[in-house]
């Protein structure tokens, strides 16, 4: 098993949830994060002084999924969460010892 | 009359002004809470400035429009002047007998900014800033004036053989905001996310509180609009209108409780509030000519009323996000037709009048609006681009955050 | 008396009114500051819901019980009739003097539903919404009127032989709810988590701006409240009343201020709140009868009552989560004694019929509010259970959160 | 003067009074809205316990110190006694045709603390609670009813051989305050994190639809200010105060608005908000005495002064929240030279006039909240230290936070 | 030493706590997460419209323990955690390689 | 490639970032943790009743570096972020399967 984490667009979000249920993953956790990379928050202006939000608003996707679905994910995230134009983010892959289901208790891949 | 008692009367039309300038501040609170608040500047924004230009071009121009004097009476438009000038006499007893010209002017020109703040919240969430601005100016300063002046400044509807009756302003303000609202959101379309695929995705204002707080300021100042147009502090017209006001706001917000209840099984805070709303625009035009039953029914009918135009307004996919339409405009007309139907002046004679009042009004309102944002958009443009509106309008149109604390709470906290 | 007279008695009788009215909105204000946000759309429902229901029913029939004519005078209980009807004369001098029928009817009736809102912060964030308005309905329909009526309706503490005085309604209105709001929260309980292992776990209230705007909206309504229980414009007492209303308010606010500190160390802005509230209340039954100095005194005792009161009601394990009995009711009672101790009636005699009056009052509203809590207990319940409790009452009585944008932040922007 | 004459004057004035106090409420919301949330409850805080203060201390001395009787005309200083002593024939005609004395203590009591809550926003986010409260205490009670009696006491401004002329306060109130803003924010220096290496870091408010409605509130509540300092409800003058007010504040919108604008190519919504204020500040020392024209130049201007002055500021390093030095202090002495400028008493000894006024009553006052600052700074400090202005007053001093479900959203939830 | 991520019911989160801390286990780092899974949000109506929110909110938790303590932490949060009805959530175990305590630059095991 | 997570003070992280875009390291995503320890939250009251809230608001970054980088960049937080006393937080190391950046497919290292 492994996690996969995606740093999107936050405005992609809805298209790669939607693209991931259409590949049957109907299970992910997400939550905002602020992100500093090469693209620029948009200007802002208050009471006469120019300035940026150093960060861009971002939507974090956790996704743990079986060996065989690692590659499938990663690519479905990528085409889903694509513009072309700076900012469209990451997605990499963290190694998982161990899987439980709370509700039932069960471990590793039954637990998916 | 005495000195004393113009003193008086003049004393409740300058109270009356201020109780209507707060429902600027009402409809600032009511849009803003029922938007979200990526566009909570933007509503707030245009409900400062729309007071603002309301009052400098009613001075200018909108007044002398709209109370053109009595060589025009029986008129369809007519113009007074330009500008401010205190007639002789202008601040005794002989004027009016119930104000002076400056209390005239001030508590028509607090009334006259309304249409547009009306327009504010159904084109809410999409509309540019300077096309709306550009509009209301053209609204406020024409439109709305030329509609008051065939009633309140002695033009034909007021001459009819059985005269026209709006009392305080169901179809003449109201329903004027509310034709344009309905052109605007016509022309402008649903908001992104809106209608997806065939189904309405609701989009929930983003603060309860605020709406609260507007429609409970709006029927704060209700008491001046609808009591103010008593024209005079006569004891016993005002108070029934505070009567027949209040029990209208307070069936309508029963009305729209139940029906909601009984349709969804829910009980929405925003029917409720929309309720309150709707009876009192629906009492306007007869406040001082119905009895507390009279009142009760035309509010309670009203409130239910708006519930079903919310829903069948989002069936035809005219997507007004603070109910505008379904308040003003429906319970606008509601409000006027209910003169003919109840209270002293019920006729079929005047229920006819009312029907024309209705019709030429709705058909002007509704054409020049339509002819205003159509010619706008054909232009300048009517609404922001796709990018903008899904960041938000507060970001696009004003590069700044409602609440910048809790939209990038970590960066405040940090820096400073 | 002159026509001039008159109209200006009324039209300060209308502006009352309308003072009055914005109470509701800081009822509202408060109520949903000093609660949390996952209830704050429940509160708001309840407080709009209230003053329109508290409109329709006085006027369908508490009036007519509160003030139930001549012919029962000294009596526990009259009934004049049913709905609104203009007594001849009733728009003239002849009528009061003060006021015409509509403006007493309005002015009252918004009195009315006060006392079911103060009830409605007490037993917040637990109680059912069908429950509740079921218990405000008959307990502003019947029970507040029946208690209006033995002062204010000439019933018989107007008649004992040294007159209970409460001049705007420490007793009348304020305790009158604040008994109630006792009784509710003996039957429903504390919140859960409240108090856990015998300890008091705050439960701070979710927004401090909404809980400040409504205090001072109530303050500035209390001037409607004070001011128009002259029945009249007459100059002198109206300003007395004014002058005296506001030192109490500031020596609520100071008296607060000064005890929270020495007992806690702390500025807590909640506490100068109530305080605020404390002294309005407390000034209210005698505000046309004291002094600077007594309002001074009364003010700064009730400041210091609020406070102790607060900290007491915790021990006694009594969740009352915005002070709605320390301020209604302890404040109502110290206001009502005042009377008897501070200024112009100050004498045993007075005291003693202050004593009676708050008895009576209180064993009345006191068993009624409990019977019909406890019947509504018994039968469709009181409290909505623990899993809707802890999810907060806005999902599960409306469906529907107060801030959505916040609640939801991401769902909103992504989607839109 | 009839009893019906003096009982509508009264009546007038009473009400001015209740919309006077009604700015406090919207100081306190803009002031918290143009903050951050970390210090919402410290502002709340101090906005709730000025006015109580305010009134307390007024009516103990300031209120003799400002009025001190006839035999003080001319004088620097006087003093009429110590507390409220009510005159024979005080609640008379004969006390002054125009109100009580009650009503005469009242109204400028509200007044009187306005001058503190001027000070409040501009030294926000950093000032330490007790120290700005004895300030307060002291400037209020002292420092302001001095000023205050040079002109409308009948002291020496009042008798200049061409009278200096402050109709209801640029001077006497505005800049009063805003000189002490000024003081305050010298001897405190800038918040953490507003300039840094030389550049201007800009720190949002923290909600504009708080700000938007302290700056609607305050409007509201200046038709009372205005209105009411025509000390009577004479109807030519109170109404002509009322349209030059809101000519004068609607002008500053779009002087503010086009300004901005024009130098920085955006929509900025507390921009026109100052500019609003703006116009109000500048047209109250000449209210009664403009044509509308004068009206709309005296506002533009200020609206275009407001933005110009606030980029000043900033350059200067004087680091000034909510813009209260802007508003009040330039735009306070843009109106009282106006009243030499345009309007009915324009001239050049009247110009003269105005100057010596504004240098007096600004050297008294800067020197004065000055010194006080000054001592205070020296003794019990002025300032809270880095980490509890880091970390934000309102844990800081009060041990609790404006929103606490929001701060700690996840706490609250899981608990309850 | 491994960090254990826990996705539970926000309404479960202080017991969970308490649990922890009996076990001695006084440090941990939590925050909030949406998830989308099995369990459904419940209905909203908004102006006559019924629509459901397409997430819950959650609460994850993560702790970084000594690798003996791994399975009884484990344990202890599925306890705590555990309601048996769905939407319950998820625990694993994601390998750390090194740690540091910033305020003594304590390394590896001892940083705990 | 590797995850650097570190949990810091919330009024720490300016000082972080600084220093890391010092060092070059101009890409990083943080978010708001709540965090458990040894320091304790500051004392409230609340309408006479005095109370802590049992969590301290921290600041967790997650930087994805090349294997080269991971020393330098967690000695470089573990400067900026330290202050001496207790609440300063933890640094640790994750790995990192695989990277891609969504806007060109750029992979491993390449996609840094
Ligand atoms: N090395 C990194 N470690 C952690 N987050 C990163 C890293 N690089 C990028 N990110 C995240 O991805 C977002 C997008 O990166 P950015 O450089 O703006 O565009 P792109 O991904 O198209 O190169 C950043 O805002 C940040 O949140
Ligand atoms: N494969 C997964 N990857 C990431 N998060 C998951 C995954 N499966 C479940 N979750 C999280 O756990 C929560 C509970 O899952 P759910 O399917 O509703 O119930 P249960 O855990 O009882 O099967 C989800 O809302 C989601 O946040
Ligand atoms: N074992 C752990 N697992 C997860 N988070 C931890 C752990 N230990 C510490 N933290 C996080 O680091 C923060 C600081 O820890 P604390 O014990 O207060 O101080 P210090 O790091 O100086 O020992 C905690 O609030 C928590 O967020």
């Amino acid at each position: 098993m492994k996690k996969i984490e995606a740093i999107i667009r936050t405005s992609k979000f809805e298209e790669v949830k939607e693209a991931l249920s259409q590949m049957r993953i109907r299970f992910l956790s997400y939550s905002e994060v602020k992100g500093i990379g090469l693209e620029k928050a948009q200007g802002q202006v208050y009471r006469g002084t120019a300035y940026d939000a150093d960060y861009i608003q971002r939507t974090k996707i956790e996704i743990i999924v079986a060996e065989e679905q690692v590659e499938s994910t990663m690519d479905c995230i990528m085409k889903a969460a694509y513009t072309g134009e700076i900012g469209d983010g990451k997605v990499f892959v963290i190694p998982i010892e161990n899987l439980h289901r709370i509700r039932n208790k069960a471990e590793g891949a039954a637990a998916l | 009359m005495s000195q004393e008692l113009f003193t008086i009367n003049n004393l409740w039309m300058m109270i009356a002004t201020i109780l209507v300038f707060v429902m600027h501040l009402g409809f600032a609170s009511l849009e803003a809470g029922l938007t979200r608040s990526k566009n909570t500047v933007n509503i707030l924004f245009k409900n400062s400035i729309i007071p603002a230009m309301g009052i400098l071009s009613y001075a200018f121009i909108g007044f002398n429009i709209m109370y053109p004097g009595e060589s025009f009476t029986g008129h369809f438009f007519g113009i007074g002047g330009l500008g401010l000038d205190l007639p002789k006499a202008g601040n005794t007893a002989e004027y009016s007998g119930g104000y002076t010209y400056w209390t005239d002017f001030i508590f028509q020109a607090m009334f006259a900014a309304t249409a547009a703040t009306i327009v504010s919240g159904a084109v809410a969430e999409r509309i540019k800033l300077s096309s709306f601005l550009i509009f209301s100016m053209i609204y406020v300063g024409f439109c709305y004036p030329i509609v008051g002046m065939w009633k309140w400044g002695g033009g034909f509807l007021d001459t009819l053989s059985t005269s026209f009756y709006d009392f305080a302003g169901s179809s003449i303000v109201h329903s004027v905001g509310g034709w344009a609202a309905l052109a605007g959101v016509i022309l402008l379309g649903p908001r992104i996310g809106k209608y997806v695929k065939g189904k309405v995705k609701p989009i929930p204002g983003h603060s309860m509180p605020l709406a609260t707080l507007g429609v409970f300021l709006l029927w704060f100042g209700w008491f001046g609009f609808n009591g103010g147009s008593v024209l005079s502090a006569d004891p016993g017209t005002v108070s029934l209108v505070f009567v027949t006001t209040s029990i209208a706001g307070a069936a309508g917000a029963i009305g729209a409780f139940a029906c909601s209840y009984a349709l969804f099984k829910t009980n929405d805070l925003t029917m409720v509030l929309n309720g309150i709303l709707a009876g009192l625009v629906g009492i306007t035009a007869g406040a001082d000519q119905m009895g507390t039953v009279d009142a009760l029914l035309i509010g309670l009918i009203a409130g239910i009323l708006v519930v079903l135009s919310v829903v069948l307004l989002d069936r035809l996919k005219l997507d007004d996000p603070v109910g505008a339409i379904s308040v003003h405009l429906i319970c606008g007309i509601w409000g006027t037709l209910a003169v003919g139907i109840f209270g002293n002046l019920a006729s079929w004679t005047q229920l006819s009048s009312q029907l024309i009042g209705i019709g030429v009004i709705g058909a002007f309102s509704f054409i020049s609006s339509f002819s205003i944002f159509f010619i706008i958009k054909k232009t300048i443009g009517l609404r922001v681009d796709t990018k903008e509106e899904t960041e938000g309008l507060d970001m696009a149109e004003h590069g700044m955050h409602a609440y910048p604390d809790i939209k990038a709470a970590h960066d405040q906290l940090a820096t400073l």
